[in-house]
């Protein structure tokens, strides 16, 4: 249903657009290696392989950690256990941001202002403290508990976004139209404001991903990450933990971070092409 | 203008008083009496673990009412004391933070201001070519992608292991007692750069790409047009779009804080640097539930603070506010 | 005469290709003439006063000259074309009410821009004072921000900023458009007194309104998808214009005094051609009820009496 | 309060001392009054036009006769019955009835969708029943009532469509429905010369045919050209209104004279006075005192002879002022 000629338009400046081809690929190439790494190894990431310290061979692709464990094994569930947070966590925010964007910016009124004061609120605390102080107590941790406790501070970005382009759009006759056609609220909100969204939901999407990921990581490298499990941010934990700089054990901690930073530059990088190609004031640029 | 900070002033008391009530209830509504479940976690010798039950058995107060024990956590609170310390046993928390601030506004501080600043600057200088454009703005977003404690990691392991350049562990030589010497300044300065580096680094990529698209927006303005159509040369054109787009990163820095704050807990843990973020971890690892309770209380108020000074900040320079205040007033 | 535009073509440049927003257009304007330049949406009129001052991509110049008190105005050359804005041509623009920086004082915006232009601001200053004098601003403005002051109040000091320099040529871009009818002829009048007093020297008023136009232009030019249609005087414009286009334009003005029950007006039947690929000949072709096989080539822009020029071929005849 | 609404008796729309107080500041602290106190009429097959500049209301009445926007306080009555208390199910029937064409034709689409989504969304909502042969024909008839040749316009995007054939587009939506009342917001400012002449004909030919308009403008020739009746508003308060002749010709408000001098009219030239100007410091002056026009007015009294608000009163017939001049004079 959407229109041609703007369709064609987007698909058009896509494939002309070097920044999203080349952020959409690198995410693409680590989604694929989260997807088939655990299968390519035989190993879980505890096992204890080989003797420690191994720098990367043939058989273990990224060396061993002091403890015998295989780098590339523990990297692969890393990927998977960052994708989940990332989609988990970037998904829940988004999703909490379009219901309470969507809420105070149709509504208005004393609506908007007590949610836009609640907006403010989260958005001033510094999350990642409150998120230790909670997380600190609690005996046991699961990833998706993780994601959910992200998306409960990382809300207040997107509904801030949206609620100001529902403002805009609400504020546009077709709105009132709808009304005149007895359409209720929410069928005007779903079936009217929401299509005329559909990319600003999609870059929110992306950029709270991206910022799910990187909180994760910061969590599990100061030892609040889940309690079972691999990630990334574990690895670099236990890498400072044990010393690997000291150690010169650089295959450690470089594959961790560098893949957080390809996966969230990427995103970033994509969210910007992504955006010139849904508004023609930036194609120019 | 009584208006808007009486706004800004409510929004930062309530989430203050959010934040010391999410302190308060956590150990107290969760299962089990909480006490004892701090101290069984916390591992400590029989003896000692007995002096430390009784000590937060009172200042716990399970025996009086549930509002009267927060109200008594809040009178605590304005005292300064905010408990003692499981891991440096009998050292009030308080203290022990008073000994971490100085080093956290040492690296935080310049680390902010300096990449707020040359972000800034070479965002702007990033919309004027597109040959630029190119070169920096990629770079900017990855440095913004870059989480702190691996690009640290990367800096210690680079600069100190490989090269030998610099130190990379803690805030001064070990060899060295704090004193005003010569020596011990220049001690405090090289392990001081690395840390300073990494916080710098990242930020400055996220406040790069923020001048950038402000300023082209703020270019296409319509003063900027005007300005152009009445044949003013670029200089003053770009020092009113400079100016402008300022604005809203003054906002963003206030919005950013708290990440920022994050950010520097994990580079402080990379560099064993003893601000609050390396209390923190310490505190994780002995269980000290409230170290880091404390410090992170702690945390929350000064970043409200900083919000605050921001928003002061803000009002001088933009003066819609003012204006706007007024006609409200 | 003051200006003369020769043959001067602009293309807008899109992703589909050349918009032909303005086609070999040839005029002049004389010393002191207040022009107006009426036309529809999209007609180009818009196009042609930027690109007597500002001519910007995407706009792109085709061919064609203009001259300015007989000397060459370096149109298509930004750098170049800086020395003669706002001290020769100057705009009062479409968007008057956002054209001041917001976040500076008006009279320190005034004195930055005046010293970029190497014109000293306090040796000014006393004139700048009668210039608020005229168009009923106290000279508080000057220490305040925009926002402070009401729409009509940015728009009329914008006014007095562009015609600081008394440039010879001010073209005034649909500045009565965003205004309340009492505001619209006190802006009108002052732009008068403006050319009265030579705060400027010629004026091209754009306006989609004819019936203001008709209030304070010597002559009115006409515009047609691009092209130009007529430009006579204003009396002959609204009374005797040659032009189809522009007799059923005017015919389709209501205006107090005539009522649906006692006369009913027509529009006009169809709509202007898209410029990406406009029609040859005549543009005004298809919805022309006089339209027959010449058309199909380009009237020319000709003058049939003193002062009153028409591009048809049945003009005059 | 007003005197007027009591002595006109009910017709089809009848507004009755309506008010709308918008609260504005942190937690509605403060009020903005933008109607105040309006009341009058519309009759069966007549077309009322609303004049007024910009702020002075009168696109709020427009959103308060579509239940678009709440009442503070008055009544809107559409055959007898409060508007205000419409909910569910009469609020849909009511908009069987009466409908709403606003100014900005492209706003009024929503650009992702082709145009007729407009139909379907009617159709889904007020002919959920009905067999497509049945619907298609409806669809014919009320775009040819309109002037459109559905083969040209059906299944294109509104950016592929003029601004006339848009608003003609809308008016073929109110006429699926058993619309009686049209309320017609600036519907042809934002068009060209050209076409809008069409559309206000147009609007004229539905009058003939029955419906009832309320045309809002700014535009005073707009409002002579089609209208019966004209009613002037000023920040919010009707200032004169009456038969369109007797308003236009023998207009007895200082405001309405000052519009009809300054309108600018082909072949007439403006009269040279002293250029008036305003230049608000303070945007809403306080109506709950004083008349509103006494700051611009050129013959106020003494300040407290006009410093109550003056109510319509009944100068000749049909015609009324609020004015104290033009009642002083009558006593």
């Amino acid at each position: 249903m959407a229109q041609p000629r703007k369709q064609n338009e987007a698909l058009y400046f896509m494939r002309r657009n070097a920044k999203l081809q080349i952020g959409v690929v690198i995410v693409f190439l680590f989604i694929i290696l989260a997807l088939v790494g655990p299968l390519l190894t035989k190993y879980q990431p505890r096992d204890y392989v080989a003797p420690g310290a191994q720098p990367p061979s043939s058989e273990f692709w990224f060396g061993t950690t002091s403890f015998g464990e295989d780098v590339f094994t523990q990297f692969v569930y890393g990927l998977r256990s960052t994708f989940l947070v990332g989609i988990v966590g970037g998904g829940l925010g988004t999703l909490i941001g379009i219901l309470i964007g969507f809420t105070a910016g149709y509504r208005g009124g004393i609506v908007d202002e007590v949610l836009n004061m609640l907006t403010n609120i989260v958005l001033v605390v510094p999350s990642l403290v409150v998120l230790l102080i909670v997380a600190a107590y609690l005996e046991v941790r699961g990833l998706v508990f993780e994601s959910v406790y992200i998306a409960l501070f990382s809300w207040p970005w997107a509904a801030r976004a949206i609620r100001a382009q529902t403002f805009s759009l609400r504020s546009r006759d077709f709105v009132d139209l709808g009304r005149l056609s007895g359409m209720k609220p929410l069928k005007i909100i779903f079936t009217e404001i929401a299509p005329n969204m559909m990319s600003y939901l999609l870059l929110t999407f992306i950029l709270q991903f991206g910022g799910a990921i990187l909180t994760a990581a910061t969590l599990d490298f100061i030892g609040l990450g889940p309690t079972e499990g691999m990630s990334l941010g574990l690895m670099m934990n236990n890498a400072t933990t044990y010393s690997a700089i000291m150690l010169h054990m650089w295959w450690w901690f470089i594959p961790p971070g560098l893949a957080i930073t390809a996966i969230v530059g990427s995103l970033y990088i994509t969210n910007v092409g992504l955006d010139e190609v849904f508004n023609p004031k930036l194609r120019e640029m | 203008m009584r208006r808007y900070f009486g706004r800004k002033l409510l929004i930062y008391a309530i989430t203050f008083v959010l934040a010391v009530t999410v302190d308060w209830a956590i150990p107290r509504f969760m299962p089990g009496n909480p006490v004892e479940i701090l101290i069984a976690r916390a591992g400590l010798k029989a003896e000692s673990a007995k002096l430390i039950y009784s000590y937060y058995m009172k200042a716990f107060g399970l025996n009086v009412p549930i509002w009267r024990q927060y109200l008594n956590f809040w009178i605590a609170l304005f005292h300064g004391d905010l408990g003692v310390s499981l891991w440096l046993f009998p050292q009030p928390v308080m203290k022990i933070i008073k000994q971490a601030v100085p080093y956290d506004i040492l690296l935080l501080l310049p680390a902010i201001l300096l990449s707020w600043l040359a972000g800034n600057k070479f965002g702007a200088y990033a919309a004027r070519s597109k040959w630029l454009d190119n070169t920096i703005s990629p770079l900017a977003y990855i440095l913004q992608a870059t989480p702190y404690m691996w690009l640290g990691m990367l800096l210690a392991w680079l600069c100190g292991v490989r090269l030998h350049l610099l130190p990379f562990s803690g805030a001064y030589s070990n060899a060295m007692m704090p004193s005003f010497s010569w020596s011990f300044v220049w001690s405090l300065l090289q392990h001081w750069i690395l840390p300073f580096a990494s916080l710098f680094i990242v930020q400055f990529g996220g406040w790069a790409i923020g001048m950038r698209n402000m300023i082209i927006y703020e270019l296409e303005a319509d003063y900027s047009h005007y300005l152009e159509a009445l044949g003013a040369p670029r200089k003053l054109v770009r020092s009113y779009a400079f100016h402008n787009a300022l604005l809203p990163q003054i906002t963003g820095l206030a919005l950013q804080l708290g990440a920022i704050v994050g950010g520097a807990l994990a580079t402080e843990i990379v560099f064993s640097y003893p601000g609050i973020g390396f209390l923190i971890l310490q505190a994780i690892q002995n269980h000290d539930y409230f170290l880091l309770q404390g410090s992170c209380l702690f945390i929350i108020i000064g970043v409200l603070l900083a919000n605050f000074l921001i928003d002061l900040a803000y009002v001088l320079v933009d003066p819609r506010t003012r204006v706007g205040m007024q006609g409200e007033g | 005469m003051s200006l003369q535009v020769k043959d001067l073509t602009v293309y807008y440049q899109t992703l589909r290709g050349e918009v032909h927003a303005l086609e070999s257009t040839t005029f002049g304007i004389a010393d002191g003439e207040i022009m107006g330049l009426a036309g529809e949406s999209g007609c180009g009129k818009t196009t042609l006063g930027q690109s007597l001052i500002f001519l910007h991509p995407p706009m792109k110049l085709i061919k064609g000259g203009v001259t300015l008190d007989n000397k060459q105005l370096p149109i298509g050359n930004m750098e170049r074309m800086n020395n003669f804005r706002f001290k020769k041509v100057s705009i009062i623009p479409q968007y008057a009410m956002n054209a001041m920086n917001p976040t500076r004082k008006i009279g320190k915006m005034v004195a930055d821009l005046l010293k970029s232009r190497n014109v000293d601001f306090k040796s000014l200053l006393p004139e700048l004072k009668r210039r608020l004098d005229l168009v009923k601003l106290s000279y508080d403005v000057l220490d305040m921000y925009p926002i402070e002051l009401s729409g009509g109040m940015k728009q009329r000091m914008v006014m007095v900023l562009s015609t600081m320099l008394n440039p010879s040529l001010l073209i005034a871009d649909e500045i009565t458009s965003a205004l309340d009818v009492s505001s619209q002829k006190a802006v009108s009048e002052m732009l008068v007194q403006f050319r009265d007093r030579g705060y400027c020297k010629s004026v091209i008023v754009i306006t989609h309104d004819i019936s203001v136009l008709y209030q304070i232009a010597d002559t009115i030019l006409i515009m047609y998808a691009g092209q130009l249609a007529e430009k006579a005087p204003t009396d002959v414009i609204v009374h005797s214009s040659q032009h189809p286009y522009t007799k059923m334009l005017i015919s389709t003005l209501p205006e107090v005094g005539v009522r649906y029950v006692d006369k009913q007006l027509a529009g006009i039947p169809g709509g202007p051609p898209l410029l990406l690929k406009p029609p040859v000949g005549c543009r005004f072709r298809e919805r022309c009820p006089l339209a027959f096989e010449k058309c199909l080539e380009k009237p020319p822009f000709v003058e049939t009496e003193k002062g009153h020029f028409v591009a048809c071929w049945k003009a005059g005849a | 309060m007003s005197r007027a609404g009591r002595q006109v008796p009910e017709e089809m729309l009848t507004l009755d001392g309506v008010s709308k107080v918008y609260r504005v500041g942190t937690f509605g602290g403060k009020s903005l009054v933008a109607v105040n106190d309006v009341s009058f009429n519309v009759g069966d097959s007549e077309v009322v036009s609303l004049i007024g500049e910009s702020g002075s209301g009168k696109t709020t009445i427009g959103k308060m006769i579509l239940h678009l926007t709440s009442i503070s306080s008055g009544a809107i009555r559409f055959n007898g019955v409060d508007v205000s208390r419409l909910n569910g199910g009469a609020r849909k029937e009511y908009y069987r009835h009466v409908q709403g064409v606003f100014q900005d034709p492209f706003s009024s689409y929503n650009p992702i969708f082709k145009a007729d989504r407009i139909f379907r969304t009617i159709r889904e909502e007020f002919f959920p029943k009905i067999d497509s042969h049945e619907w298609n024909e409806k669809i014919d008839s009320s775009m040819r009532a309109v002037g459109l040749n559905p083969d040209e316009v059906l299944n294109k995007f509104p950016h592929q469509l003029s601004g006339g054939q848009l608003q003609r587009f809308l008016i073929a939506r109110a006429l699926l429905l058993d619309v009686q009342f049209l309320v017609a917001d600036e519907i042809i400012s934002m068009l060209d010369a050209s076409t809008r002449v069409g559309v206000l004909n147009l609007l004229a030919e539905l009058k003939s045919r029955g419906l009832s308009i309320l045309f809002i403008t700014h535009d005073l020739s707009l409002g002579y050209y089609i209208s019966q009746k004209s009613v002037i508003l000023y920040r919010g308060c009707v200032v004169e209104m009456g038969p369109t002749e007797q308003v236009y010709h023998h207009p007895l408000h200082p405001y309405t004279k000052m519009l009809m001098a300054c309108v600018p009219r082909l072949g007439m030239k403006w009269e040279c006075g002293e250029i008036e100007v305003t230049n608000p410091k303070v945007k809403q002056p306080d109506l709950s005192s004083g008349c509103a026009y006494y700051d611009r007015c050129p013959v106020a009294g003494n300040k407290r002879d006009c410093s109550t608000s003056p109510s319509l009163v009944e100068v000749e017939p049909g015609h009324f002022v609020a004015c104290w001049r033009q009642t002083k004079q009558e006593s």
